[in-house]
């Protein structure tokens, strides 16, 4: 598989909790292989319903959803884990009665072998979590639990792996840590498609951005530009100078 | 033709003691999302002050205060409005359903207190000799009921009519506003506890009027009528009526009792003899499945408020198949 | 036009079927319809359903011998769910749309005095029970707020406490444990035993009451156990009552059992098991010298295919008796002529009139000739006095190779021997 | 004297323990608390009755106790066509009003399918209170001063395998842990690609023949009526409460408290109150800890 292979590729989709009151309206989004793709945009403009209409959480009324080719249009959530996508929440995205190595376990749930190992590949990345293996998860602090649901939703060697607010709630020193770790894990062969507040810390990290607006998105670009856009700056700092 | 008549009088006299009931119940969830199924404690608390308070000197408890039946009804909305705080202050602080179990309890604990502190309540025997209001203005049984209808029916009406007016001011936007989300409500400086507690207290009084209307209708009270499953009558009568919603609340009230009373007449007349006997049994399962069915094809009631009754906490609910 | 046609054949059809009944209907003879409240479900269900039998028995028996002023007897039975309020309802639903003079029931004395309350006092219709023992209905009665309209077929907690209490002391018992079940049956009891039992030299070692449907009454038992009693007087009904009891045994407790009419029944001694219980006195209302038990016990052994083994069935059977016969004796069926004419054909004056059917017809023909009757019950003599209460003799009943069976009488006059002690 | 009540208590808690521990399981998964629970316990303990009366009653016996292997049988089966009834109740009625999402209507249809559920076991098998065994066993001295039946060790004996059973399910099994995942956050489980209907329909499983088993248990010590499992609901709910709603181990404990609290209290106040006492413990223990005893803060 080359570099530029599409991974996801979200068309003209409309979802939303109620039918007749789409939040999306015909959205469109293309995550290409080894890519990290941050989507932005005002609060309300349906970011993180992208995210759950992709991982099946949200209804869809119209559009197509594809991964790796293969339409999973409205499939439901379980079964999308198989086809290679991991999801991480942005809040309650641990299982607070479970111990680190529980939720690990969890997070493979659909697989057949190779658990041990990838356990140890897990613990090698983060070796925080090797300590706290039989801590209950809800016990950990927020950027230690962050790790763990990472450490979770790539249990499954998904080849997309996406990330609802990754630095919500936490303080600036553990966002820093967090972006690490987000790097950190498409070093390893994951591509990545998070939908972020933190405009700027997002944008650094990654490879591409969209601008969500009224359910649909506005602006597409390289993370670089994106960064430097004067609109991109009016809508996060109210001027026009850039995010930079 | 009279009995008939004679029987929708009395029938509605009880359908309207159940309304203020139920009307005070969807203050406490319609409007709040108080999950209270302690209904019949509050009840028994009407009912037993009023008939403390209301009758002559009966031998083996206190009582025989004859107070005239108004201040003796006024008490019995003030006393249960007491009870509801002494519960509420502790429990509104927890969780709905928390305080859902938490009530229930409460209701049997006040069922158990009535069938137990004979010197308070008369123990098993109950109180009887509870007096009628003007009763000896009238000759016949008919006449009497006819008039303690239209009371009752003013009472409802008032209830109606002032619950209408407080859930459209600005203090029943606060209550709804507290019911589809907490955090939002307080950040604007409600303090949601305060608010609940006056919900819920209002409520409760409504519930301990009923309580002492039905003590002086009925004339007699004892333990075995404040059993729980008058509190999921109630809950029954919101829920296929529809919460939210006052009048869907009183429509619920008429339907479910009448469901609940003429289901026996219904069962007796398809029954072949030799299962007379299960007709009660039948019965019930009649009124199980008719609840049933209503909650899977109606499940917001008959008259519910779209918003109304949807569960105010955060749901981890499974959705869709 | 095609369809009209079927319709209009079908209807001379239908009215040519009618009057091809109609000789049938006219020989069928009319029907005079009382009404009854019983326990059908709720907690005291299990004990309503029995007695719900004893009520049927009469009206068949009745019917059996030309009913009531030559109509059928016709029973409108409702179910009360034990709940008062429901009670009321079904109360009112028979005197309103059923239009009947009289109501059988209801069972537990909570729900009875509702109804009496509500309904049927102010409502002017007669209100039988067969087992609502609370003295609160003489209370009741006395103060003038019944009218006249209530009866029962079974005496008030306080004779039988005498009785047990004298019963207890003449077989030796000194130190005796009483579980009640609490409700106003259990409490009255309880009350008047402990009462008597200390004024004839005994010793009450532990009054422990239960409530009903408890998951298990392990530490009831318990605690009825300390003090080390010779015997438990056991108050309640099967059911909760049988659990109590093997409990009881379970516990190591002396097998010597006090038992009141609640549990006066073979299925309680069944389910309990007779050989656990070396020694029971049993006190009922009743008498056994009637020959009118011994109908009821064949006729609804015949009827139901299996003897009766509870208590009230009697009594329910009797209130039916009762009411019938009143409207015979009266010519009536207005709930006035049940009221006036039971203390009519009850008492003591005239012919013994016993349970069945071939009595039934005598005391129809006794009546036609101006004869005075009294109906002697299969619960007993049955003289109702001004509270529409009854009094007499208690009967003393035990086991015998595995059975319930009464023995002997306690007489009037010994249970007022003991009620004048000091 | 109170040794004794300990040991009812004990025996009493067990009880309530298996039965709270399926209530909390149905809670937490369900998120709604289940009024029909208490009629999968009577269920349950008149389908063993139904066994062993096809065996033609309890005549053989294993050693001092009062029935034979044909009860073992009749208490797998209970528990099997408990499971059965619980996943009809689920898949005709809660399937179809967990989409409305409404969390009173389900506790309302629960409770309407618990009055029709125990009205149809007075509609089959009668009113009156059943025994699996006519013989009563006579308590023995175990301990000073402590008196129980062998059938009563059995009970506590068969809770605490039971108890053991399900803590080594739901810690080393895949179905177990998977359950334990879908309490704790349901929606994160889906996305990890557990089938979560799977996985409730298991939950009714577990909790149908703990239900079952505790009917048979409370069958055996004490009696069988339609109403037991509708009369033991608010010590059920009590018990899983007391523990911390949805910990499994809080409800066990919960259990424990609930039956020697209400047992011990016979001791200082008079036995009517009895059923109070679970609910008192309970308001009491929630306004020191609102989340239960084992029960983690709620956020």
């Amino acid at each position: 598989m080359s570099q530029n292979d599409i991974v996801l590729r979200v068309d003209n989709v409309e979802a939303g909790y109620t039918p007749g009151v789409p939040i999306l309206r015909g959205a469109n989004i293309e995550v290409r292989s080894g890519e990290i793709v941050t989507v932005l945009g005002p609060n309300g403009a349906g970011k993180s319903t992208l995210i759950k209409a992709i991982a099946g959480l949200v209804p869809i009324f119209g559009g197509k959803v594809s991964l790796l080719d293969k339409d999973i249009t409205g499939r439901p959530p379980h079964t999308l884990v198989r086809e290679g996508l991991a999801y991480v929440p942005q809040v309650n995205n641990v299982f607070h009665r479970l111990t680190v190595e529980e939720n690990l376990e969890m997070g493979a749930f659909t697989r057949k072998s190779g658990i041990a190992r990838r356990l140890e590949e897990t613990y090698a990345l983060f070796p925080d979590l090797a300590r706290l293996r039989k801590h209950p998860a809800g016990k950990l602090s927020g950027g230690q639990r962050q790790m763990v649901a990472f450490g979770r939703a790539l249990m499954v060697e998904p080849r997309l792996l996406m990330l609802d607010e990754p630095s919500a709630g936490l303080s600036p020193k553990l966002v820093g840590m967090v972006f690490d770790n987000v790097k950190q894990v498409r070093d390893t062969g994951v591509t990545i498609l998070m939908v972020e507040q933190n405009a700027k810390a997002g944008l650094l990290i990654s490879d591409r951005g969209y601008v969500l607006a009224e359910g649909k998105e506005q602006l597409e670009d390289r993370a670089d530009a994106l960064l430097k856009n004067p609109e991109v700056g009016e809508l996060y700092l109210g001027s026009k100078g850039g995010l930079l | 033709m009279t009995g008939i008549v004679s029987y929708l009088v009395f029938f509605s006299i009880l359908a309207s003691i159940y309304s203020l009931m139920s009307l005070g119940l969807n203050l406490q969830w319609g409007y709040t999302g108080l999950f209270n199924i302690g209904v019949v404690g509050f009840f028994a608390v009407g009912a037993y002050t009023f008939a403390i308070l209301a009758s002559p000197p009966a031998a083996g408890h206190i009582g025989g205060f004859n107070w005239p039946f108004l201040a003796a009804l006024i008490a019995a909305m003030i006393a249960t409005g007491i009870v509801a705080l002494i519960v509420g202050i502790p429990t509104l602080r927890l969780r709905e359903d928390y305080l859902a179990i938490a009530t229930i309890g409460i209701g049997a604990t006040i069922q158990l207190i009535a069938n137990n502190m004979n010197w308070l309540t008369g123990g098993p025997n109950g109180i009887y000799n509870i007096p009628q209001p003007l009763s000896a203005y009238f000759s016949s049984n008919l006449g009497y009921n006819v008039f303690f209808l239209v009371m009752i029916v003013v009472i409802l009406l008032l209830a109606y009519w002032s619950l209408e007016r407080i859930v459209h001011s600005p203090w029943g936007r606060v209550l709804m506003a507290i019911r589809e989300d907490e955090t939002a409500a307080s950040s604007v400086g409600k303090s949601g506890f305060s608010y609940r507690l006056q919900s819920f207290v209002i409520g409760s009084i409504l519930m301990g009027l009923a309580g002492a209307l039905y003590a002086s209708f009925i004339k007699y009270i004892s333990p075995t009528l404040f059993m729980p499953v008058l509190t999921f009558q109630v809950w029954a009568m919101l829920i296929v009526g529809g919460s939210g919603n006052n009048r869907g609340a009183i429509l619920g009230s008429v339907l479910v009792w009448a469901l609940w009373t003429m289901s026996g007449s219904v069962v007796q007349a398809i029954l072949p003899s030799t299962l007379q006997v299960k007709g009660g049994a039948f019965q019930i399962i009649l009124i199980g499945l008719v609840l049933m069915l209503v909650l899977l094809f109606r499940p917001r009631g008959i008259m519910g408020s779209r918003k109304a009754v949807v569960f105010a906490g955060e749901s981890k609910t499974v959705s869709g198949e | 036009m095609k369809s009209r046609r079927i319709t209009s054949s079908l209807v001379a059809s239908a009215i040519m079927g009618v009057a091809a009944l109609a000789p049938l209907a006219v020989q069928a003879k009319c029907t005079t319809t009382i009404g009854s409240v019983m326990a059908l479900t709720g907690s005291l269900g299990a004990l309503g359903q029995s007695i719900a039998k004893g009520a049927e028995l009469a009206v068949d028996t009745v019917n059996k011998a030309g009913g009531v002023n030559g109509c059928d007897l016709k029973l409108s039975m409702l179910d009360d769910q034990t709940s008062p309020a429901v009670g009321v309802s079904a109360a009112k639903q028979l005197v309103d749309i059923h239009q009947v003079p009289a109501i059988v029931g209801a069972l537990s004395s909570g729900v009875s005095m509702a109804i009496l309350t509500s309904v049927t006092a102010p409502g002017k219709v007669v209100q039988i029970s067969p087992s609502s023992t609370s003295p609160s209905f003489t209370e009741l009665a006395k103060s003038g707020k019944t009218g006249g309209y209530w009866f029962r077929t079974t005496p008030s907690d306080a004779l039988q406490g005498v009785a047990m209490a004298k019963l207890a002391r003449e077989n030796g018992l000194k130190r005796v444990a009483v579980l009640y079940l609490k409700n106003p049956y259990g409490e009255g009891l309880a009350g008047k035993f402990s009462e008597y039992f200390k004024k004839l030299g005994g010793k009450v070692t532990a009054s422990v009451p239960y409530n009903p449907k408890q998951p298990s009454y392990r530490s009831e038992v318990s605690s009825a156990l300390g003090g080390d009693p010779q015997a438990v007087f056991l108050i309640g009904y099967p059911g909760d009552g049988t659990t109590v009891a093997r409990e009881w045994i379970s516990s190591g407790g002396p097998q010597t059992f006090l038992l009141p009419d609640g549990l006066e029944s073979q299925k309680f001694v069944d389910d309990v098991g007779a050989k656990y219980m070396k020694k029971v006195l049993g006190t009922a209302a009743g008498s056994v010298n009637t020959p009118s038990l011994k109908t009821f016990d064949s006729d609804f052994q015949k009827q139901f295919g299996n003897p009766p083994t509870q208590a009230y069935m009697t009594n329910a059977y009797d209130a039916v008796m009762v009411i019938a016969l009143a409207m015979d004796k009266g010519h009536g069926t207005s709930a006035d002529t049940v009221k006036n004419n039971i203390r009519g054909i009850s008492g003591t004056a005239g012919t013994a009139i016993y349970a069945g059917a071939g009595q039934y017809e005598k005391a129809l023909k006794l009546i036609k000739e101006g004869k005075r009757i009294h109906y002697v019950g299969a619960s007993g003599e049955l003289t109702f006095d001004k509270n529409g209460d009854v009094s007499g003799p208690m009967a003393i009943w035990t086991l015998k190779d595995k059975k319930v069976v009464q023995d002997r009488m306690m007489s009037v006059s010994t249970i007022n021997k003991v009620l004048m002690k000091r | 004297m109170i040794a004794q009540y300990l040991a009812n208590g004990i025996v009493l808690g067990s009880s309530i323990a298996l039965g709270a521990v399926g209530l909390t399981l149905t809670y937490n998964i369900l998120n709604f608390a289940n009024f029909a629970h208490g009629s999968l316990l009577s269920w349950g303990a008149y389908f063993a009755w139904l066994v062993v009366l096809v065996f033609g009653g309890v005549q053989s016996t294993i050693g001092p106790l009062s029935f034979g292997w044909p009860f073992i049988l009749a208490i797998v089966a209970a528990a099997l066509m408990a499971s059965v009834l619980a996943l009809v109740l689920d898949w005709l009625v809660f399937r179809v009003l967990r989409k409305s999402n409404i969390q009173v209507t389900l506790v309302i249809a629960s409770f309407g399918a618990s009055l029709l559920l125990r009205n149809l076991i007075v509609v089959v098998f009668g009113p009156e209170p059943q025994y699996y065994s006519d013989n009563i066993q006579i308590a023995q001295p175990i301990l000073p001063g402590v008196r129980t039946t062998p059938d009563e060790l059995f009970v506590v004996g068969l809770a605490v395998v039971l108890v053991i059973g399900l803590h080594l399910f739901l810690t080393r099994t895949r179905l177990g842990k998977a359950m334990r995942a879908v309490s704790d956050n349901a929606s994160l489980a889906q996305v990890s690609g557990i089938n979560v209907h799977n996985v409730v329909r298991w939950t009714w499983v577990v909790g149908g023949s703990l239900a079952a088993v505790a009917g048979v248990m409370f069958g055996l010590t004490v009696q069988i009526l339609p109403d037991m499992g509708f009369n033991l609901l608010l010590f059920l709910f009590s018990a899983a409460i007391l523990g911390g709603i949805g910990s499994i181990y809080g409800a066990i404990l919960g259990g424990l408290v609930i039956g020697i609290a209400a047992d011990l209290s016979v001791l200082f106040i008079s036995p009517a109150y009895k059923p109070a006492v679970a609910f008192i413990l309970m308001i009491v223990v929630l306004l020191i800890k609102p989340s239960g005893i084992l029960g983690e803060k709620v956020q």
